[in-house]
């Protein structure tokens, strides 16, 4: 226990939903100032910037669906993530996650012969199940031998870019890719129909915001969501009570994992219709999910806004690069600044400061009941 | 009346000092010659050209050039989407009513090259670090390789690839690989002057790609090829400017530009064609040719330039026959290859050593 | 090399201390003397405030009020570097060693402040140090060896060896003997006597007896106040209880013969394997009946951990079988031993026993948490457990502000009652409880031993196990031993002797 | 080419190449030992390169550039420190923002220096006498930069801080236990703090190594993921100084082979070998003894006094 200035710092029970929010909101503002402030360094007034943003996302139909579009894939693996969290099992795999999901579809849309119907389905499916099993190696891992998973998931993700890359440059190079790295386009049928005029794959959208409101259910009203955060905050407690850990595991991994795979199946199916370069088929989208599923404070409803508001930026990013032309790591520099300041207001959402004056008697304190 | 605007999208930095500052530069000079408004989108993924597209055609862009191969799949989407907006595709191969093709071509000058690296080689060979293994990377590998075997017999050319147009790192290293091998003078496709410095180091003299990068290497870099993509955009602009070009007639506009165009140049940079530092070696080297007799590498290199630095070549570093390292006839005796069969070229020359993705058996 | 202050003092005094949280007062006013040459008991029940005295005076906690005076002058100790400076060592109740490390690297770690160890190669030259010290106590320890290979009573000596070697005067010990066997707690005796010659010592204790053994000076702490301060002369263990809690001492003791309901664990031939792969059980039998207690004595670690784990499912058996109420459990996890009726009180209760970061009233649901009322079809109904909190905290007396706190702020003795209250809910045919009153104060202990008897009258088989020998021969109606991993002998009520138990126990009977 | 030329190149490439991962790795190593995982490698390293290239354009001094390259990752590190040690954030989000910002800061900034040529660089030398040994002269003391020699020599001092040093125990027992260091009196703050600042420096000096020696120029990007190899090097040399620098070699062979064995082997196969020997170094080490020579016990988790 420390005491600063007079204040004391205590744990709080339970952070209010509102003070969160406010929180949030307060480093998303901070951010944007600081980010102003590198506009006017750059010469741009920061008012015509934003509203250049504003109306290059926000007010017109091309804007945004691109901010749609590249809402989808963090939408899917913050949701995950978000579950993930929940059951202290640190993914930052989803990128890796993504690109298998995506390869996996890849291969299923390329090379096995099935009825045009099936197709699609069946390489959500693959995509779903690789993405799944991709993340599940590093459960196993730590369930088994506890290894950090931090350490295997970002080495998986290496590991995945470079298998994309060995397929790619070997034996799923394309035959009409004129030399370059990619496959041969995957058949129209296993297209994800997007609404026209656009690469707005809805399809990959609804199941998205499906995706996010079960899994708040599972999380917070079932008695299997009960157990994986039981296993997530203590795993000798699981043991102790019995519990098939393994099950679990497999269940939030399946989850966590397997939306990133989706991901990756919608990136394909919905946009580029062929396995590509890792770093085009993604652009990162399993790391800025991280933010957002931080942001989202363990809720996985908070993605449904975190996850826009992130696809806002990527959208944003194209409109600072091309009408402010400014360089395109203005993105960087604003999502480093969001996540340092969302991370550096995490101990104000543990802690808060009470005056230090000698307390009235009762021997055990009274709290304040914050619901649940 | 209002300005044309024109949109930019470049696949790297602008400041890589390779292909796409090349065309960045080019850029520069049509705005200052035609009073065209520019918008620039540099690092573009080529997957991911199409919401850049978009959002250059609500700033108005009324042109749009895609400045590499692999944004062929968004440039047909864009321009099906935008059928008002003209596009051009460098080093495409498909056109459409509002697709332009267009390409500057260094083989000549990469034949040139290898006439002088064969020359200057003491250990018979040559290395080439090559970024992605397409058909434009092989074709000028090839024509570096003939000029190899016409000034020496003896000497390979040994390829070591990036898998990436921009890699510097890699670069450093391939040539380091090469130099491991015994490789001592070097030419390259990658947009860094990595190669150059690199061999530089080591005194082996080397070839500049894309702009004048001499300065990188001024005691070693033996000659280069240079672009100036203004002859084309330019030229390009000009025709849209005065509506010779719409978004409707550009079906069959496709710029392949060679030296008699004056779109590429030989050199280290502009004003230095070879560097002096090589002239007596390269005056002492004497070669056999067919048409022009025996004369000294050096002089042959001011022929053979000659020749080809007009509108009508009266020389083809391609011109048949030749067989290819698979013991196969690729072009046939006294034919030259057309546009299409260069565009699409796979075959490996004779002299060439190492991998090669997609080789015909 | 002990520094200045610390060679000559005599005495050192916390003087009118007073330590609050938010809510809690933890001292009140508490002035207290410690002299070279006396051990010093602090006794007083869960939350006294005994720990944050000795914060205190090891510059852990800053006081509200008062001040120490070491022989008499006033000094500031604001922080632990301070306190070693003075003299002050602790020796904490939870061995804070470096696991990883030898012997001899902790100790130079405990040297860098005190400036006695070089900057290169600093073990070499304290290895020769610790040898000297460690013979003149008798503080049996191998410098060399890796920390996490020593036991519990073997890190505590390097605990007091650290101490030793930063010149301390002033010995703190909190809780000393909670994590050790009886014999040694008999050895750290030993070792307290040959130190008290030239130092002076705190122990925290809750074991009257041990206070009565080892102490010279006693003072009692209730509700941050003293309640008692006096010398260890013709004391009785009543009189202690009486100044701790202000009433007489009620001893728990079983009594009246067992109400048998019939054998609900049968245990034949029973092998299992240890953590480190050896085998830890090696052919024991067991027959546990409904409504007797059936303590299981032993020295830790010989094997009395895996016998616990193949009670409760935890532990794979390699050999042999294990029945509940008559059906073969081979092969079955911990869950399918609760749902036959077995329930367990583990013996690590912050790690195993609860999830800390869960509140009390999902702590408390964790063995039913996919029973009806509090689940159905797999969705929770958190108005019915949050009425099950209710009722079971008032009927265990679980002291916690609110439901929804979180387990781990509770103290240990409340931590206990609460994963009591989730066991007993649930209505077991047996209860296996692996040290229940391990750190517990007075209060709590008996709290807990009434509810053992309790439930044996209504008909509970309970297994007992324990390395507090008057708690197994109060309740236990029959005491097994176990020694390397065999049963040494089984002792009705009227056999219970305590130097038959310990040899037994040391596997010489 | 005679195998022995061959493996003598090998190596000669590998230890050049990897040199910054030594550096990085050997930083990064200090700064896990004391408890904390700073994932900001990257960041850093960039950070490094490009005031390292701006200080020796400047001023013509590379030796004053790659000391600026590790003072500027040094105090980027700083900020790492102060989120996760003195704010207690979670060390692998912060460690991710710092890579994050670090790539976009230096890209913005970086601009201006794209494709400028340095005129003076750090040169490579040979080391007399030494280079004349057969073999080893050749494959280790010929033509590589005074930051390979130096960072071996610094290997081999931190290895002995490390294990035959009062600094050493201090630092190995703020990552294992940081509880117990408190205890006696010492700053696991100040402990902490100083070992991811220095584990800044060390990232910092291996990033202007990119762009003052390896390839002297600055492009967005430049260090192109090797911070990412230099984590997975200090795992795989089971945060050992020593073994880190041989991970580090090895890493760096496993590069140059993916350029000299392209014809037989895929590079994208043998790139993807660092992550997979990392997982599978955890693996067999979780499989085998237990207790010591491991993962730094309290690896991850910060510290706060009093804390239960
Ligand atoms: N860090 C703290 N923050 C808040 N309250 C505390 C803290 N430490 C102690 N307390 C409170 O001070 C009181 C005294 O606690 P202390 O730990 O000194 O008791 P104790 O006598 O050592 O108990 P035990 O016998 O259980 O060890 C308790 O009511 C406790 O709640
Ligand atoms: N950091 C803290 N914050 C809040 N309360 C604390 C803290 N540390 C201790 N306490 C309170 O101090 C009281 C006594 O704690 P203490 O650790 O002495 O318990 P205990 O009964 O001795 O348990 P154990 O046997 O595990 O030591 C508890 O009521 C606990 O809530
Ligand atoms: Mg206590
Ligand atoms: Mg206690």
């Amino acid at each position: 226990m420390k005491t600063i200035a007079g204040f004391l710092v205590q744990e709080r029970k339970a952070p209010s939903t509102r003070w969160t929010l406010l929180l949030s909101l307060i480093s998303i503002l901070v951010a944007l100032g600081l980010l102003a402030v590198v506009f006017s360094m750059y010469g741009i007034s920061p008012v015509k910037a934003f509203q250049s943003i504003f109306t290059g996302t926000l007010t017109d139909w091309t804007g945004f669906s691109a901010v749609l579009q590249r809402t989808i894939p963090l939408l899917l693996i913050g949701v995950g993530l978000v579950l993930a969290f929940r059951t202290l099992f640190f993914n930052i795999g989803a990128e890796g996650q993504l690109l298998i999901g995506a390869t996996a579809a890849a291969g299923m849309g390329l090379f096995v012969p099935m009825p045009d119907v099936l197709r699609l389905p069946a390489m959500i499916l693959v995509g779903f199940l690789a993405g799944a099993a991709w993340a599940f190696v590093p459960a196993l891992l730590k369930l088994r031998l506890q290894i950090n998973e931090v350490i295997t998931t970002l080495m998986l993700n290496y590991v995945a870019i470079n298998l994309v890359n060995y397929l790619i440059n070997g034996p799923w190079k394309g035959k009409t890719a004129y030399g370059y790295a990619y496959t041969d386009p995957i058949p129209d049928a296993a297209w994800m129909p997007t609404l026209p005029g656009t690469n707005l794959h809805w399809g990959t959208l609804i199941l998205a915001v499906v995706f996010a409101v079960v899994t708040w259910l599972i999380l917070g009203r079932t008695t299997e969501g009960f157990r994986m955060r039981i296993l997530g905050e203590s795993s000798s407690v699981a043991k102790y009570l019995g519990m098939n850990t393994l099950k679990t595991t497999l269940l939030v991994m399946l989850i966590s994992g397997g939306a990133a795979g989706l991901a990756g199946v919608g990136e394909l199916t919905g946009i580029h219709h062929k396995l590509l370069d890792p770093l085009q088929l993604s652009l990162g989208y399993g790391y800025t999910a991280i933010i957002v599923a931080w942001l989202a404070r363990g809720n996985p409803l908070g993605v449904l806004i975190t996850a826009p508001f992130f696809g806002l930026i990527f959208a944003a990013g194209d409109v600072m690069k091309v009408t402010l032309q400014m360089p395109f790591q203005i993105v960087d520099v604003f999502n480093g600044i969001l996540l340092f300041l969302l991370i550096a207001t995490e101990p104000l959402l543990r802690y808060k400061l009470v005056r230090a004056t000698p307390p009235a008697l009762p021997h055990t304190p009274k709290e304040r009941t914050d619901g649940r | 009346a209002d300005k044309l605007k024109v949109g930019w999208i470049y696949i790297g930095p602008a400041g890589d000092y390779g292909w796409t500052y090349a065309h960045d530069q080019a850029r520069k000079e049509v705005e200052k010659t035609l009073g065209v408004e520019n918008l620039i989108v540099e690092s573009v993924p080529e997957a991911q050209a199409v919401p850049y597209i978009d959002q250059l055609v609500k700033q108005g862009a009324k042109v749009i050039f895609a400045t590499s191969f692999g944004y062929g799949p968004s440039v047909k989407e864009a321009a099906k989407k935008y059928p008002d907006v003209i596009f051009g595709w460098a080093t495409g191969v498909e056109r459409g009513p509002n697709i332009a093709n267009y390409m500057a071509d260094f083989y000549q000058i990469y034949y040139l090259n290898g006439l002088i690296a064969g020359a200057l080689t003491k250990s018979n060979k040559v290395g080439y670090v090559a970024a992605v293994p397409i058909p434009e990377v092989k074709r000028h590998i090839n024509a570096f390789a003939l000029g190899v075997a016409a000034a020496n017999p003896k000497a390979t050319v040994n390829v070591t690839w990036l898998k990436g147009f921009y890699d510097p790192n890699g670069a450093k290293e391939a040539t380091e690989s090469l130099i491991a091998q015994g490789v001592d003078a070097f030419a390259f496709t990658e947009d860094t002057p990595t190669v150059s410095q690199v061999a530089d180091k080591k005194g082996l003299p080397s070839f500049g790609h894309y702009s004048p990068m001499l300065k990188y290497a001024p005691k070693t870099m033996a000659s280069g090829q240079l672009v100036d993509w203004s002859i084309f955009y330019t030229d390009f602009l000009k025709k849209v400017q005065n509506g010779t070009y719409t978004a409707k007639n550009l079906q069959n506009v496709d710029y392949w530009q060679l030296l008699g165009d004056k779109a590429v140049m030989m050199g280290a940079d502009e004003k230095t064609l070879i560097n002096p530092v090589y002239k007596a070696k390269l005056q002492s080297v004497k070669v056999k040719t067919a048409d022009l007799g025996t004369l000294s590498v050096y002089d042959l290199v001011l022929k053979r330039l000659a020749q080809m630095n007009k509108k009508k070549p009266t020389f083809d570093p391609f011109k048949g026959p030749i067989v290819d390292r698979k013991g196969k006839t690729v072009v046939t005796k006294g034919k030259i290859p057309s546009v299409k069969e260069l565009t699409s070229m796979e075959w490996a020359a004779k002299n060439v050593v190492g991998s090669w993705p997609n080789e015909p058996k | 090399m002990a520094s200045q202050n610390g060679v000559s003092a005599r005495q050192i005094t916390l003087s009118h201390i007073t330590k609050t949280f938010p809510g809690v007062i933890a001292n009140d006013d508490v002035t207290l003397t410690l002299n070279v040459g006396e051990v010093h008991a602090i006794l007083g029940e869960n939350g006294a405030g005994k720990t944050s005295l000795m914060n205190v005076l090891y510059g852990i906690y800053h006081p509200d009020q008062g001040q120490i005076l070491l022989d008499g002058k006033p000094v500031r100790i604001d922080s632990p570097k301070d306190a070693i400076r003075l003299g002050v060592g602790l020796v904490p109740q939870h061995p804070m060693l470096v696991r990883a490390h030898t012997v001899e690297e902790n100790i130079a770690l405990s040297q860098v402040t005190h400036g006695g160890a070089s900057f290169w190669n600093p073990t070499s030259n304290i290895r020769r140090r610790i040898v000297e010290l460690s013979g003149r106590y008798g503080l049996k320890v191998d410098p060399k060896a890796p920390v996490w290979q020593l036991s519990a009573g073997e890190q505590q000596r390097v605990e007091i060896l650290k101490v030793l070697l930063q010149g301390a005067r002033f010995l703190i010990l909190d809780e000393p003997t909670s994590v050790l066997t009886p014999q040694e707690v008999q050895e750290l005796f030993a070792v307290l006597r040959r130190m008290r010659q030239d130092h002076g010592m705190v122990i925290i204790t809750h074991k009257l007896d041990e206070v009565l053994d080892i102490s010279d000076q006693i003072t009692v702490l209730r509700k941050g106040k003293v309640t008692g301060n006096t010398k260890n002369e013709n004391l009785k263990k009543t009189d202690l209880a009486r100044m701790m809690i202000g009433e007489e001492l009620k001893e728990t003791r079983v009594a009246g013969h067992p109400h048998l309901r019939g054998e609900m664990i049968h245990l034949s031939d029973a092998w299992a394997m240890g953590e480190r792969g050896t085998p830890a059980l090696k052919g024991v039998s067991l027959s546990v009946q409904g409504g007797e207690i059936l303590g299981v004595a032993g020295v830790a670690g010989n094997g009395q951990l895996e016998l616990i784990e193949v009670l409760t499912g935890l532990r794979p058996l390699t050999r042999g079988h294990i029945f509940v109420k008559g059906k073969d459990m081979k092969g079955q996890n911990a869950e399918a031993f609760f749902q036959s009726g077995i329930a367990h009180v583990p013996e690590d209760r912050n790690h195993y026993g609860i999830v800390p970061n869960m509140t009390v009233e999902e702590n408390l649901i964790l063995r039913a948490m996919n029973q009806n009322p509090y689940s159905k079809a797999g969705i929770m109904d958190f108005a019915a457990i949050r009425e099950h909190a209710r009722q079971n905290i008032q009927k265990y007396d679980i002291r916690t502000p609110t439901a929804d706190t979180r387990a781990r702020l509770l103290s240990g003795g409340n931590v206990q009652k609460l994963i009591l209250a989730r066991e007993l809910e649930s209505n077991p045919d047996v209860l296996v409880a692996a040290h229940p009153t391990y750190g517990l104060d007075i209060g709590a202990t008996t709290q807990v031993h009434q509810l053992l008897l309790e439930k044996r009258a209504q008909g509970m088989g309970i297994v007992l196990v324990s390395e507090d020998l008057d708690e197994l021969m109060n309740l236990s109606d029959r005491i097994v031993v176990i020694f390397a991993g065999t049963f040494t002998g089984t002792l009705t009520r009227a056999e219970f002797q305590r130097e038959k138990l310990g040899l037994m126990m040391a596997g010489e009977a | 080419m005679d195998a022995e030329n061959w493996l003598v190149g090998i190596i000669g490439r590998a230890l050049a190449f990897g040199t910054p991962l030594l550096w990085a790795a050997l930083g990064e190593t200090y700064v896990e030992r004391a408890g904390v995982v700073n994932l900001g490698m990257e960041g850093m390293m960039l950070v490094g390169a490009l005031t390292g290239f701006a200080v020796t354009m400047a001023t013509d001094n590379p030796a004053l550039g790659i000391l600026m390259a590790g003072v500027a990752g040094a105090v980027f590190s700083a900020l790492h420190a102060f989120v996760t040690i003195t704010l207690r954030a979670n060390q692998y989000v912060s460690g991710l923002a710092l890579t994050i910002l670090g790539t976009g800061a230096t890209g913005l900034i970086g601009k201006a220096y794209e494709g400028q040529p340095l005129l003076t660089t750090l040169e490579n030398i040979s080391v007399p006498v030494l280079k004349d040994i057969p073999i080893l002269g050749p494959m280790l003391f010929t033509d590589q930069s005074v930051l390979t020699y130096l960072g071996v020599l610094i290997g081999v001092l931190l290895w002995l801080l490390l294990y035959k040093s009062r600094l050493g125990i201090m630092l190995r027992s703020a990552g294992e236990n940081p509880k117990a260091v408190d205890a006696q009196g010492l700053n696991v703050t100040l402990i902490r703090y100083a070992a991811v600042i220095f584990g800044g420096f060390m990232a910092g000096i291996a990033g202007g190594f990119f762009s003052v020696a390896y390839r002297p120029s600055w492009t967005q990007g430049t260090t192109g993921g090797v911070g990412w190899i230099a984590l997975a090097i200090v795992i795989f040399g089971r945060w050992n100084p020593m073994y880190v620098m041989l991970g580090s070699v090895f890493f760096g062979a496993l590069y140059v082979l993916s350029f000299r064995l392209q014809e037989k082997l895929s590079p994208d196969l043998l790139n993807m070998m660092p992550y997979l020997f990392v997982i599978l170094v955890l693996i067999l080490t979780a499989i085998g003894k237990k207790g010591s020579g491991g993962v730094p016990e309290a690896l991850g988790t910060p510290y706060r006094r009093g804390e239960r």
